[in-house]
């Protein structure tokens, strides 16, 4: 046994003596003095010049020297293509290598991007016709520039891969009229398209690649700030600056992407100065990471709406008043402390506060006497309500033990939770195979967001509730051909107010984004929507 | 021999056959259909369609596992539903992690165990006896994702002597392949000891006390080589069990092996991954298991003419 | 001649001896167990825990102190009123872990039992029948252990969804071929012996010479295997908990208490180290225990 | 009075004594209950019972091998040479074993290590106890042509020595434990039933080696048998082993000619008579007393056909017949026992 204990000593001292080994190594990393400007001057002809840029990689505790970022994240993307995944994992390595012609800025309206500017004008039959006019010089990471042909050919193929078609949808007949200039219809005015062209899915990527059959997966080439350089599966991602980027080059110049699925497990490695940034901090970890000078917490109000949602075609709830019985009977402050750590709020209304178009008004807050009073107009005796909740992660299991706890002790209901994987949950819920689920739709724009929640043609797929409203889907339909953007702010509003009157379920928290990263690094803008620029990001 | 291992490698192939059917019937048959699910909660009712058509869903499960077995009799295993990559790249891209750490942490746990094993049943029913098989039984005994988040703590944050993920390093392994291994010391330290506490009553053994050979090297020489053929079948079989518990910890240390790849292929109902990692696990759990079979010729004279 | 006769002298001597032990088996198994104190110690939690199982609503009301939340109490540490704390939605850990030795022996104990009534008529045939019979079964069994026991339990739960009777279903069917392997492996010598002989020629039919002769025999090896199955399976569902196909809340099983509280461990750690230890030690005592009688039902260390 | 003739005996060993018990949680066994036993150099004592009579205790106890737990050696005295065995450490017995006394069990089967060399199995106890010719201990390349000479005298041809056990005969298995037991020429062999387990004709071949050896180097043998032909054939003198206790002891001639105890009566009456085949056997009746649970008088009384009430309740004394030969039976006294056995031999 001593011995054992010894040799296991001796085996553990052995490791501390290589770690200390390779941070050194580590450090000696041949690195430009870049856009920091500093020190600098202490360079010297010997051989130990590296020295001065060790020295502040030290200081700014950094995994592995102040060019590089190891930014952390739970989930593998799928895939590196822009238009083979629709994953949220996908999408934030897509936004290192690929553009659109039009992005999301921080206040997530869309803005010129690799497009210059756009007209539009109304044609005689009705349709839209759209003139974009391109950047002249952006160059791909293969150096070949970005010409018109290449954003015809990424459009079109857009259209026909089906995880990124449904973004593919609002536009038509995409055609090259010169090397800088595109155009396309839509069928009467649009406002989706705008936000369409701001997806993944509408990357533009080189025309002659596409044709030739080029694996975007092993080599995506795109116009990003950041090349991918290589692909360790299920370990990580790394990505250089790309010189020749549109906006200068990043001054970070490598990007080491890993993926830690465990939540604790992301944190430590945080905290130990394995990794510099971690995208999806676990929300229980948010006052350890509050609490570490070392850290910086970004804690943004997300645009992930939650809710219980109940099935609209079982009874009782096809009955209005016993979904608003339910709504005013749940505690959402205590979903939130449960659910959320604290990390979210609640959601003030049917439709995701803080997108153009929210309208709180009419809907309905926690209080158990309006509980009480909805139930008895009912005519539903709430005791011999029974049903299940689906909950697919820890997450929802939490807030349906809140729910099931609150739903019970007032009317009395029979409520079961039932854990299911994400798979399970996708398809049962969509195919209506369910009384109650813990669920939720995150999206940049409110029209998207009614349209795949509450429009009918979703039914068996986003619509879970299954609503199937005439009304409402006029007014979603509207919306979408609203232009204006003022104009359509009346009839979002609108149409949340007809939504908290409907109650079709059960609005619980919106989830807030967490992000943390270590304070030596700067310039992290994280937006409501979970997107962050790496290219803006520099140590100090 | 060579004869052996040829029969023993065409009895695979029934087994395989046997596995693919099993594992994809209860993936088939699960709810949760792939195309939905890899399009998420926002997918629309035509995309969804566009890709089951493209993933070949429609067709009856029976044609579906038909085409599969006849692409796999090529040597085919496959297009993974969710990366669209060949499943023998993403299972053969994994393969050496998982191969590395199921290695060390058998090689950690035989270490630790042999000796244990040994000493306790030299020293039956003592303190000592009772107290390492405790110590040996802890690791079998605590959830391996808690002893694993444990470790993390511990070695990464509080003493910062080693990474706490990854394969960064060729020291990133020490923390997974300890989890690991800590779990399989149980077993292996008690067929050690029983087979030992029968080996020390063979008249051989007493045979060479009485030639006046020391107690220790009587256990050195003559009965650890003859207590160590149950040990090695045990070894074989915990193949079996280590794989499994790679999931685990592949998925707590993010290692980037099979195991983690196989959890989230059962998740994503990514038919073609999951029964990928499921032969490769089955030929690996099958071909330690033969060599193991070749192993007790080199330890057991008596078995090697039987080949 | 002569030597043959004494032997026979020699061998009915043995016999006398062995017959006069095997009357006491039981009670001379008893006696070499309780000589073992780790087994004892194993055997005290066990009894410990099927006492807080049996006896677990007379301690704590389930309605009213294991599944009822209190939010305003939440994550408090662990103190007199609440000696392990409270949890995230508040409440009491103490009476989850006391509550959840029923789940866990209840699913640990069905699940066994159904492993061992199908692997032990399985193997009891495949090992009395012998030939063909034997080979169709055993290949299947093959089959099955090729796939590692925990893998097929998690393609199992999540075909079958989450619920205790599919887990029960699950660790019960990749439980099964090590139950029909080790009754197989228990029969086979049995087969060959003389009384089972003896009981074919005077006409037995093969089914009473399973019932009457074969699984008897196979007791020994059965009852260890299933107390140190019982710790498995407790392990397997709380691995299953962590990848998400555990069993549903409020249910207070200890793999999903423990799985649930792995998100809290840096600020509430107490979450995790009481159905963490609970787990520890229930799966120890049944080690323990499982070792014990395999030392004390083993009649080569007797 | 036979005080003074003992002391001018040249012993190679002298037991006193000896009490034996395995003390199991079932009960304590008393395996050896007092016995005595005297072999003089280079001369053959035959130790004769039935099994579990403690005869194998007895080798094991001179070798210091008893397995501890269980077994305890409660009282008595164990001398070599004259040197108590009892009073050496652990380090001094593992010299003496396989040097001066050695020991071959009764199993060939089991005895040798199934997965060594049988070369190497001789070798090891020279290597362990012969010192090569520069005075350091053997080599081990010298060792291995000494086992290739112990095999070749024993009658296997000594390039087999590479060979496992597995792929010898039970006889020659026996002859290589016999190799491994007179490698360093003991001055005592125990021979724990050498012949049992072999076939007949293999039994007078091993016996005969035996014969040949033991005149060779003048080794003193202590035959363990419940073989009356082997006794006859090969030793000096008998003792008769009973529940832990020598019930009759001789020369043996003495013993044979001049039996006196019942029990041993009763072994020879167990024998075949080849010149009288029509003589129905007459086997002891019973069984072996439970050695957890002995008798309080003679042990052999439950059996005896001659038993009396004394024998019940008291422990038989030792009557002599000459200086040699003596027998524990109420039966006898020290009249009557010089006049010719009840039993009518």
């Amino acid at each position: 046994m001593k011995k054992s204990v010894k040799i296991l000593a001796l085996l553990l001292a052995l490791c501390m003596l290589a770690s200390m080994a390779a941070c050194g190594s580590k450090q000696e990393t041949p690195a430009a003095p870049a856009n920091n400007g500093s020190s600098t001057e202490t360079k010297t002809e010997t051989k130990t010049e590296t020295k001065p840029e060790a020295k502040p990689a030290a200081d700014l505790h950094c995994a592995v020297d102040a060019e590089t970022v190891v930014v952390c994240t739970a989930d593998e993307t799928p895939s590196v293509t822009c238009r083979d995944h629709n994953a949220v994992a996908g999408g934030y390595v897509n936004h290192l290598t690929y553009e659109t012609l039009l992005a999301l800025d921080r206040a997530l309206a869309p803005q010129p991007c690799l497009a210059e500017s756009y007209t539009y004008e109304e044609q005689a039959d009705g349709s839209v016709l759209w003139t974009f006019n391109l950047r002249h010089g952006v160059k791909y990471h293969n150096g070949a520039e970005m010409k018109a042909e290449d954003v015809v050919a990424s459009l079109e193929e857009a259209k026909v891969m089906p995880k990124v078609a449904t973004y593919a949808q609002s536009f038509n007949n995409v055609t090259a009229k010169d090397d800088y200039t595109v155009t396309m219809t839509t069928d009467g005015p649009s406002a989706s398209l705008l936000y369409d062209l701001c997806s993944n899915g509408n990357s533009i990527c080189p025309a002659d690649l596409i044709k030739s059959g080029h694996d975007f997966n092993v080599e995506p080439i795109g116009t990003g700030p950041y090349k991918m350089t290589e692909w360790k599966i299920s370990e990580s991602l790394t990505f250089v600056a790309h010189e020749d980027y549109l906006r200068g080059a990043p001054q970070i110049k490598t990007v080491i992407w890993k993926i830690i699925p465990e939540g604790s497990a992301r944190t430590i490695a945080l905290q130990a100065h394995e990794v510099d940034y971690v995208i999806e901090l676990d929300s229980n970890d948010m006052k350890l990471v509050e609490d570490d000078p070392n850290l910086t917490l970004m804690n943004i109000d997300g645009l992930s709406h939650n809710w219980l949602t109940i099935n609209n075609e079982v009874k009782p709830f096809d009955n209005k008043l016993v979904r608003k019985a339910m709504n005013a009977a749940i505690n959402k402050e205590d979903v939130v402390t449960v659910a959320l750590n604290g990390a979210g709020i609640v959601a003030p209304g049917q439709t995701p506060y803080g997108q153009l178009g929210f309208d709180g008004t009419g809907y309905d807050h926690y209080d158990v006497e309006l509980a009480k009073k909805y139930a008895a107009e009912s005519g539903v005796d709430m005791s011999t309500i029974s049903f299940d909740i689906i909950c697919s992660d820890d997450t929802k299991r939490r807030a349906a033990q809140v729910v099931q706890d609150n739903l019970t002790s007032l009317f009395g209901m029979n409520i079961t939770l039932s854990s299911m994987d994400l798979a399970t949950y996708l398809s049962e819920t969509a195919a209506g195979n369910f009384e109650g689920f813990i669920g939720g739709y995150t999206s940049s724009d409110m029209m998207s967001f009614l349209k795949g929640v509450y429009h009918s043609s979703n039914i068996n797929a986003s619509n879970k509730t299954r609503t199937n409203d005439p009304q409402l889907d006029a007014m979603i339909e509207k919306a979408l051909a609203t232009v204006d953007n003022a104009a359509r702010e009346e009839v979002l509003k609108e149409c949340s107010r007809y939504l908290n009157e409907l109650c079709c379920q059960i609005p619980l928290y919106q989830k807030a984004t967490l992000s943390a990263h270590n304070a030596n690094l700067q310039g992290c803008f994280t937006g409501a929507s979970g997107r962050f620029w790496v290219e803006e990001w520099y140590w100090e | 021999m060579w004869k052996y291992i040829l029969k023993r490698i065409i009895a695979l192939i029934p087994v395989i056959v046997g596995v693919t059917l099993i594992v994809y019937f209860i993936m088939s048959l699960a709810p949760g259909d792939p195309a939905t699910t890899i399009l998420g909660d926002q997918a629309t009712p035509e995309a969804i369609a566009q890709l089951r058509e493209e993933m070949g869903l429609n067709d009856p499960i029976i044609i579906q596992y038909a085409r599969y077995m006849l692409h796999l009799a090529r040597g085919d295993m496959g297009t993974s539903y969710k990366t669209k990559k060949p499943v023998s790249i993403e299972v053969f891209s994994r393969f050496p992690a998982t191969a590395k750490l199921s290695v060390m942490a058998i090689t950690f746990s035989t270490i630790l165990a042999i000796p244990l094993g040994m000493l306790a049943a030299v020293k039956q029913n003592s303190f000592f006896d009772g107290a390492s098989m405790i110590f040996a039984l802890l690791g079998i005994s605590m959830p391996i994702f808690w002893f694993g988040v444990l470790e993390q703590l511990l070695f990464s944050l509080k003493l910062g002597w080693l990474p706490s993920s990854g394969n960064d390093y060729w020291y990133s392994i020490i923390l997974p392949a300890i989890a690991l291994g800590f779990h399989n010391i149980a077993s292996v330290a008690r067929i050690t000891r029983s087979s030992m506490l029968e080996v020390i009553r063979q008249d051989y053994i007493r045979t060479a006390r009485s030639k006046g050979v020391p107690y220790g090297t009587v256990i050195r020489r003559h009965a650890l080589r003859n207590a160590l053929i149950p040990t090695v079948t045990v070894l074989g079989i915990q193949i079996g069990a280590l794989l499994a518990g790679s999931t685990l910890t592949e998925t707590v240390f993010a290692w980037p092996g099979m195991g983690r790849f196989m959890i989230t292929s059962i998740s994503g109902r990514d038919i073609p991954s999951v029964l990928g990692c499921i032969i490769i696990f089955t030929l690996c759990f099958s071909v330690v298991n033969l060599i193991v079979d070749l192993a007790y010729g080199f330890i057991d004279p008596r078995i090697k003419g039987q080949y | 001649m002569a030597k043959k006769k004494q032997t026979e002298t020699v061998v009915m001597t043995a016999n006398g001896e062995q017959v006069i032990k095997k009357q006491n088996l039981a009670l001379e198994t008893w006696r070499r167990l309780a000589k073992n104190w780790s087994a004892m110690v194993g055997l005290a939690i066990v009894i410990v825990l099927v006492l807080c199982a049996v006896f677990a609503d007379v301690l704590y009301d389930y309605d009213t102190q294991v599944i009822k939340q209190n939010i305003s109490n939440r994550l408090q540490a662990p103190s007199g009123e609440h000696p392990m704390g409270t949890d995230e939605v508040g409440r009491d850990v103490l009476a989850r872990i006391v509550h959840g030795s029923r789940i866990s022996l209840e699913i640990g104990l069905a699940a066994n039992v159904f492993s061992l009534t199908v692997g032990g008529i399985l193997g009891a045939i495949a090992g009395f029948y012998g030939h063909r019979v034997d080979n169709i079964i055993m290949r299947i069994m093959d089959v099955f252990l090729a796939i590692p026991g925990t893998l097929l339990a998690i393609c199992i739960m999540a075909a079958l969804g989450s619920s205790i009777f599919n887990l029960i279903i699950a660790l019960a069917v990749s439980g099964t071929p090590g139950y029909a392997r080790i009754v197989r492996g228990a029969v086979l010598p049995v087969r060959d012996m003389e009384y089972v002989e003896a009981a074919r020629a005077i006409g037995c039919t093969n089914k009473r010479i399973i019932f009457k002769h074969v699984i008897p025999n196979s007791l020994a090896p059965v009852i260890v295997q299933a107390t140190m199955h019982t710790a498995t399976t407790i392990l397997t569902i709380a691995g299953l908990s962590f990848l998400g196909l555990g069993i549903s809340p409020p249910t207070p099983e200890w793999g999903s208490m423990l799985s649930a509280g792995r998100a809290y461990i840096r600020g509430y750690a107490y979450l995790t180290t009481f159905p963490g230890l609970t787990i520890m030690i229930t799966i120890l005592a049944f080690n323990l225990l499982g070792d014990g009688l395999r030392d004390a039902l083993d009649p080569r260390l007797r | 009075m036979n005080e003074e003739i003992k002391n001018t005996k040249d012993l190679e060993l002298d037991i006193k004594n000896l009490v034996v018990e395995y003390r199991t949680p079932g009960g304590v066994t008393q395996a050896l209950n007092g016995l005595d036993l005297e072999i003089e150099k280079g001369k053959t004592l035959g130790l004769v019972g039935e099994t579990g009579a403690g005869k194998t205790t007895t080798g094991l106890s001179i070798l210091q091998l008893i397995p501890d737990p269980p077994g305890v050696i409660v009282d008595g005295s164990i001398k070599l040479a004259g040197e108590d065995v009892m009073l050496k450490s652990e380090k001094e017995m593992e010299k003496i074993r396989g040097q001066q006394v050695s020991m071959i069990f009764q199993d060939p089967m089991t005895s040798l290590n199934p997965v060594m060399p049988v070369e190497d199995q001789i070798a090891e106890v020279i290597e362990m106890h012969e010192l090569g010719e520069d005075g350091k201990p053997i080599s081990h390349s010298a060792a291995i042509l000494k086992a290739k000479e112990m095999l070749e005298l024993v009658g296997i041809p000594g390039d087999r020595g590479t060979e496992f056990p597995h792929q010898f005969s039970g006889g020659m298995k026996q002859r290589v434990v016999i190799a491994i037991a007179l490698a360093c020429n003991p001055k005592l062999l125990i021979a724990d039933e050498p012949t049992t387990a072999l076939d007949v004709t293999i039994q007078a071949q091993v016996l005969e080696m035996m014969k040949g050896l033991r005149e060779k180097y003048g080794t003193s043998m202590l035959m363990i048998t419940h073989d009356l032909g082997i006794v006859a054939e090969i030793c000096d003198t008998v003792s008769v082993i009973y529940a832990g206790r020598v019930i009759e002891h001789g020369t043996l001639e003495d013993v044979f000619d001049f039996t006196r105890h019942p029990y041993t009566e009763g072994l020879f009456n167990s024998l075949p008579d080849l010149d009288h085949r029509e003589n129905r056997l007459k086997p002891i009746k019973g069984l072996m007393p439970d050695p957890t649970n002995l008798p309080k008088g003679c042990a052999f009384c439950p059996r005896c056909d001659y038993a009396m009430e004394i024998c019940k309740t008291e422990k038989p004394p030792r009557v002599y017949r000459n200086d040699e030969h003596y027998v524990e039976c109420f039966l006898y006294n020290e009249q009557n026992i010089k006049e010719g056995g009840l039993l009518g031999r």
